[in-house]
């Protein structure tokens, strides 16, 4: 079966996107597709490149790369959750006159359009908030 | 059938609103300060539903992260992230409650 | 000619409340468009719209509300095409001084 | 910062992809929080506009979530957005479905004439009807 995730909460603030990562990997682990992963919300503090968390703790930023590109799973954010909350790309900053850009290159910035294909396409949609 | 995941303690009205929603051939998975739902002394709601013959799970990491693996109620099943993914393939669609 | 306005890179108004219709002009002309009447009348009722809802309309629900307020013949969004260009949802809110649209539809 | 194998592919935005090719799955938003102390109901609204995009889309309000429609909401002085206004707006979007329950409506001291639009009011028997009638639930 094929899997839309959606993320709602932040890292390190809930525990709502450490579930989520867990979940990812079990959908991988038992032989399911991630059809994609949605932040949403504070969710889009996942994308984060410059969270820098103690050694000793789980680096969730890191965790979700390493799912993104070990598994071609697709890492979204929402667009407009992303800018009000100040996570941006490249071509966002140019766009809005930033001096830079947070956003790993793994996570791709778009519309809540994918929120809803996300949910259309998926066999199941599965959410995770605080 | 429903999913529901449950994610509050039983101080939050979530456990409430899930409680009065379920029904019969749902689900209702229990995760992060959820699983304190369905521990000794915070069980009467969780208790409800087993006697209605609705499935209880617990996701097993959050359990013992909290000291809950003795306390939990008999009747809550403990599953791993990989139960509970299927558990999600058996339902039709899933509901979160927090 | 024309008044210097404080417009972002893409020509979005950095302050909304800079709006007049004389800044509509020449955000107008920025984009090599004259306004006529009829894009007037779309200019007023999006403003309108956004000051009851607090929502700039996407292109479908543009058409939509035109439709209903301006007549079906108007409702269309080859109509609006006509007046402004290929994403008008966009240029109208460019135009009506509405706040800038993300790259969101 | 790691390379990154998939950014050229990204997906087209928006609504680019016509509804046509897909399923058609009918969704259901859930707002459960009062609005302003988060933004889950904001956004949630958001969320919905744009699923009105694609398909069949329906609301319900459950608990304090019902705050979100409480008519006079005045949010001048906080200076933050009244997207409560913004309900009036769901029908030129197609979405005409909105649904919340006596309980919760009681419980607060509301009658459907509090709010700024008028839900269709359920009990919690027709709740579980109308949750397991969607394909998907969304929840905000």
């Amino acid at each position: 079966m094929r899997f839309t995730i959606v993320v709602q909460g932040g890292p390190y603030t809930s525990q709502a996107s450490l579930s989520a990562w867990h979940f990812a990997r079990a959908v991988v682990a038992t032989g399911h597709e991630i059809y994609r992963v949605f932040f949403y919300h504070d969710g889009v503090y996942n994308g984060n490149s410059l969270l820098t968390p103690p050694q000793d703790e789980t680096d969730l930023h890191m965790a979700w790369c390493t799912l993104g590109r070990d598994h071609g799973c697709e890492l979204v954010v929402c667009i407009a959750s992303a800018l009000r909350r100040g996570m941006l790309d490249d071509g966002e900053a140019r766009r809005y006159e930033k001096p830079l850009a947070n956003l790993n290159k793994l996570f791709i910035v778009s519309g809540l359009g994918q929120l809803i294909d996300g949910a259309i396409s998926a066999d199941r949609t599965v959410t995770f908030g605080n | 059938m429903i999913l529901h995941t449950l994610n509050k303690s039983p101080e939050h009205a979530a456990l409430g609103r899930c409680c009065e929603t379920i029904a019969t051939g749902d689900v209702l998975v229990l995760l992060e300060d959820g699983v304190y739902c369905g521990s000794a002394g915070r069980d009467r709601q969780v208790g409800e539903l087993l006697a209605q013959n609705i499935a209880v799970y617990a996701i097993n990491a959050d359990v013992q992260a909290r000291g809950l693996a003795v306390r939990m109620t008999r009747g809550v099943t403990l599953i791993d992230y990989e139960g509970f993914v299927q558990l999600c393939t058996e339902q039709a669609s899933s509901k979160r409650w927090g | 000619m024309g008044m210097t306005l404080n417009c972002d890179k893409e020509g979005f108004l950095r302050q909304l409340q800079d709006w007049t219709p004389e800044a509509a002009t020449q955000l107008a002309a920025n984009e090599d468009l004259q306004l006529t009447q009829e894009h007037w009348e779309v200019i007023y009722l999006v403003r309108r719209y956004y000051q009851t809802f607090n929502i700039s309309p996407p292109t479908r629900v543009l058409v939509k509300i035109v439709g209903d307020q301006l007549g079906p013949t108007k409702g269309r969004s080859i109509h609006l095409m006509q007046l402004f260009g290929g994403k008008p949802a966009k240029l109208v809110a460019k135009i009506a001084g509405l706040p800038k649209p993300t790259n969101c539809d | 910062m790691p390379a990154n194998p998939g950014t050229q592919n990204a997906p087209s935005i928006g609504t680019t992809a016509g509804p046509a090719e897909r399923p058609n799955k009918t969704l259901l938003f859930v707002q459960s929080q009062a609005p302003h102390g988060t933004l889950y109901g904001q956004e949630g609204l958001d969320a919905i506009m744009m699923g009105s995009a694609f398909t069949e889309c329906a609301v319900l309000f459950v608990g304090d979530g019902i705050y979100q429609l409480l008519a006079n909401q005045d949010t001048s002085l906080l200076a933050s957005r009244n997207y409560s206004v913004s309900y009036r707006a769901l029908a030129d979007y197609g979405v005409e479905k909105l649904y919340c329950t006596e309980a919760d409506l009681q419980q607060r001291g509301l009658t459907v004439a509090d709010l700024v639009v008028t839900p269709c009011v359920i009990d919690s028997r027709a709740l579980q009807a109308l949750m397991t009638s969607f394909d998907v639930i969304l929840d905000f």
